[in-house]
């Protein structure tokens, strides 16, 4: 990523020395979020979400395919994020990248390994045809924090997904069958304090991070420590903290934004 | 491009548009935070997003031209953009499309102010139907001022096409699956001249014309809506509005 | 592309103030062509096509594939180039690039959109088997003015290729069922002088380049404008006009070198 | 993850073991003759060889980090090592795995001593049971010391993970595949400081701290033998064994 | 290659010149050779060979997949070779190199040539499901000669295998159908001293490179020359012998190490 | 390769070859304009064309060996010299055949003349049958001579094969199929030293023996017609002919 000044650097571990934060906010808040949902008409599913500036589109296309062999009764989904040039000065064009990889994994697992979507009513006849869940994410804006971002759009657009049953002649269009999500939150240190949705000035001097999921019952439900500092265990159990805290709000923001 | 459906009714296209008739176009200069110059666009049912970086140095270096910047625009359809989800990265047509945009742009910069460096115009399609190379350039033409790279001329690009042998402009999504001809072409307003020339189809030499006057004038119409937006983000910006 | 030295620039332009080309040409005129069909014998059909010192190859081969979804009673074609290194110093083996993209594409679209190939006849089993058209192109001496030669050694290939049905045992051999063709002409521009059929050397200095492509009644059937420079309207006129004349008389070579 | 399987009987899981009870593990340092250091690891059904090479310099030059070396940690499968035959070559979980080792253990290599170097970890996973990452890190800080690289600690790591509700060290296979959670993390022993932490699933916050006190248990148990390991190859270097 | 000191190649010919090698061997002479089998539970068969330093695992596994048209009737069987960075500082991850693609089409051909696989008792049902068996072979530790050391691994894990017909719910496993081996023998010369089993000194000032596989009856079975010097025919036949006589020995112990 | 179909019939070839007979061959120098050596070969069924260009600097720079140049030989085949279509690009028995045939060309080169340059030497099967490795090499050689490479010899190539139990020159299609050995190698004619040597199938020490007098037999008859065609080339260009 692009080098900062070490001046900047600096200046930013004096602010939070002093409890405060380049931008004003708090150590556990959050920059304001927008959700705007359906703003691609060709997608079965799209959501834009605005963390601060940073601004990311998921998009989701539904196609019939064939279940894998071990799960002849379940739909498929699968992840991919792009890092594209238009967001970043630091993104380049070509094969993804790790940190691109990382992030498809970690929405990956996030939607996954939380069973988001309802996989088992995605079979139209058991091993032979199921829909496929396919989740883009396009980042459009980058100025820190993609993680949270690119889940929390890809939450949205899963949640206003409509199957196009109807364009493969199978009856009427019907949306997504999806359960309850978790919140993806996450935090960095920096000089030994930890700040909650990093600005990607944050970002570029952070030495950890991790990133806590949590769903409505304060239940754990993914982590992903990344960068090649250390955390304590003290520091582990505050950031799960925050995570459930600001969980719950985005979460009311979410469903609100959705209309439910 | 064949003609089996019926695409006119009444002397009107499918979507109610006349022959001569422009689809909805809206355009808003910097609209990202990251990018030095940016626009969105929405052209009927495209939407396009551009970023613009640089000029900046060239890497690798023999990528370098010592007499001048060099222009790259990346035309990107995004995988949910169409209807049949589109495996990610360039493929043929992008690669041959994000080509001619490139050499369209560099006509009209002053690349020559810029030896070493480049500029990099990143287009992206959210929502495609017909017509994105159109929509892409006449976006990038923006973004690029908005940017505030120098240039001669603001290009844009508008098509023509023949459908059950009319001549219309800006062809749709089902005109340009059953018309018989598609004709794109950019312009540099100020002069006239012809940046981006494709055309695909059957037109006799006549049609041609035609075609070519219906597409210019369409290049001078959005040309007005182009400046529009990028007074609308000056005035913004300097608070008057 | 190589670099000319600027005192052969200097040359060329004033050759052509003085209403000549390097090698005595008038603007408007092509070099020789010379065309030679069936020169490989494991491909359904093959031509090589000589423009001056320009040399290409086209290869078709036939095969038995599935049709696309949406066209489930047409046959498929497919068309590549290759900038092999054979044939300049300057190509490179590797991935094709740009140059090799736009010229497969611009061959492609010329004689797909033209229907050249009867696609409809190519059917065996709808939904299930049609034949596949794959037409290669190898460049083997690179002097300038790939458009023209590449089209026109594919339409030689084209028209004289026999379906193997045998082979498959699907009964007989047959020719390949073709229309009328269109024929390609590439013109650039430089220093204000447009030129017919450029040399690699006028290709060196061109500014634009202009390939227009007319069947035998004088319409028009695909254009395509290359590099960064720009034509005026009344230029484009010159070159329609241009390109009628020439595609008359290589569409007579053409029809003579296959013995039609 | 499902529980559709029955994970214990009698208190014992389908491999006998207690819920707190670690898989065997077999450590040896020191196996390969070209690596300048090198680690075989046996954890259960996995097995895993090291091999570490460096510091060197850092080619081409554009990787380099003019202030500090670059530790990069290749995670690979061979084709073999699992049912369903692996296509060689990395994909997107192994190239996932080889960014969370790679950042445990620059962590602890005193990589400020040598700039515009890299240290090259390779690891091999030869057979795969679950926990390979877990493996993989810990046989990699023993060839890490068998390199002679100067590191603060020597780093180690284990899971823990939640069968049927009830919260278990060390996730055999089909306790991996049938279980509801899983969380691997790797710490420094010194200092207790957590330098890998991941987890899917679903636990509670209580079984959360559970689930960490126990693998934190377990990474200090392997940290002794990861210690004997180093040993017998330093006695059996100077012909004490 | 690593570049070997000019100091140690003089001291290597100079050795050479009074009749010598490095570690003592005679010129016709393998170093120490150890084979185990069953090394990898995951693999249907699988074997770690040491010749020297030089370390190789080969690991075999069996899927059930469609036979090539043209022999519907007959296993299919690849074999890939990955010059893992584990096994030498020169090594480099990516894709396979052309010393590992030649590594691996000698070892493909020294058993698909001499037919080693019965292949033709690998059909399940013709034209339909055929096993396929996978050839991988890793490097772990490279001190020369893996020619020689990758196709003994091979032989000896392919001898060890078992077909997973239980798997795949066709009956109990069997072993898998094996005729007599072929055994690689690798010669090097350098400054016209020729010698059996090259350590890596002495490939890294080896001229040229022969390796020739022999059957129990002393024909043979497969040759590959290699590097840019030259053989007289004389040399030719001198390493053909050597190669036999070596043969011999090591089909001895490679009999004895899997128990027949 | 198998003895299913009969190859012999009245002690002649199934295309009216005796057991030591060339197929026919015809060699033409300098057809190409751009290159500045280059080849036209036919051999039996296979048509080849070879393109030489160097020496000159290689690029990128870490490739440059400092003491004499590289040569690269690329040998490709066209996509539609097969029945079967073959995809473009290199697959691995290409890219097994370029390194051969470059380490045999290397050996007749002066390499050490030109320090740091690239020699490369473009092979294009445009239509194949058997034999498409020593047709190449050898119309490489030619290729070579007519581009002024300095070189010690004319390397030459040619196979020997056993096809029902009898040693034969030369194996053309079906024999290659059918047949049970195939022995192609490479010599320097002045010295008959072997600069490619490869051998697939089954022979008897004593079978090899004769098929390999066969195929140095062949390799000579071959060298005369290479010389024959850089003769005819030298003659028309001073106007001889």
């Amino acid at each position: 990523m692009t080098i900062i000044p070490a001046i900047k650097k600096d200046y930013l571990i004096n602010l939070a020395k002093n409890g405060k934060r380049e931008d004003g906010r708090g150590f556990d808040d959050f920059r304001n979020i927008e959700i705007e949902t359906g703003v691609v008409s060709k997608a079965e599913g799209s959501a834009r979400v605005k963390i601060g500036n940073t601004q990311v589109l998921s998009g989701i296309k539904m196609d019939i395919g064939e279940p894998y062999p071990d799960t002849p009764e379940t739909g498929v989904m699968t992840t991919a994020a792009e890092l594209i040039p238009l967001a970043s000065p630091d993104f380049e064009a070509g094969p993804p990248r790790e940190d691109a990889i990382e992030l498809a994994r970690v929405v990956d697992r996030g939607i996954r390994e939380s069973q988001l979507i309802e996989v088992e009513k995605l079979c139209i006849e058991p091993e032979e045809k199921v829909w496929m869940v396919f989740i883009d994410i396009h980042i459009l804006d980058y100025d820190g924090n993609l993680f949270d971002a690119a889940s929390l759009a890809s939450l949205a657009a899963l949640m206003t997904t409509n199957v196009p049953a109807k364009r493969f002649e199978l009856g009427d269009d019907y949306p997504l069958p999806i359960k309850e999500p978790p919140i993806s939150c996450t935090s960095v240190k920096f000089d030994n304090v930890v700040v909650m949705d990093p600005s990607l000035d944050e970002e570029e001097i952070a030495e950890v991070r991790l990133t806590v999921a949590t769903d409505k019952n304060e239940d754990i439900r993914a982590m992903q420590k990344g960068l090649n500092g250390s955390f304590t265990r003290d520091e582990i159990k505050k950031v799960i903290k925050a995570s459930i805290d600001n969980g719950k709000k985005i979460r009311e923001q979410l469903y609100k934004s959705i209309g439910k | 491009m064949k003609s089996e459906t019926k695409l006119f009714e009444n002397g009107k296209r499918l979507d109610g548009r006349m022959p001569d008739e422009l689809r909805k176009i809206k355009i808003k200069a910097g609209v990202l935070h990251r990018a030095e110059g940016s626009c969105y666009l929405e052209w009927g049912g495209n939407k396009v997003m551009v970023a613009v970086y640089g000029p900046r140095e060239a890497i690798p270096r023999h990528t370098q031209n010592p007499l001048r910047a060099i222009v790259t625009a990346r035309y990107n359809m995004a995988a949910f953009s169409v209807d049949d989800r589109k495996r990610p990265g360039p493929d043929r047509r992008s690669r041959e499309i994000s080509k001619v945009i490139s050499e369209a742009l560099e006509n009209v910069i002053l690349v020559e102010k810029f030896p070493r460096a480049t500029i990099d115009v990143n287009i992206e399609v959210l929502d495609a139907e017909a017509g994105t190379r159109c929509a892409g350039l006449t976006a990038a033409a923006v973004a690029l001022v908005d940017a505030g790279i120098p240039m001669k001329d603001i290009p844009v690009a508008c098509a023509a096409g023949k459908i059950e042998d009319q001549i219309v402009l800006d062809l749709g999504k089902d005109e340009d699956n059953y018309g018989s001809a598609d004709l794109p072409i950019a312009i540099s307003p100020r002069t006239g001249n012809i940046l981006l020339l494709q055309m695909d189809g059957h037109l006799t030499q006549e049609e041609f014309d035609k075609a070519f006057d219906l597409a210019l004038k369409g290049c001078y119409i959005i040309s007005d809506l182009q400046k529009q937006a990028i007074l609308e983000k000056y005035q913004t910006k300097i608070g008057v509005e």
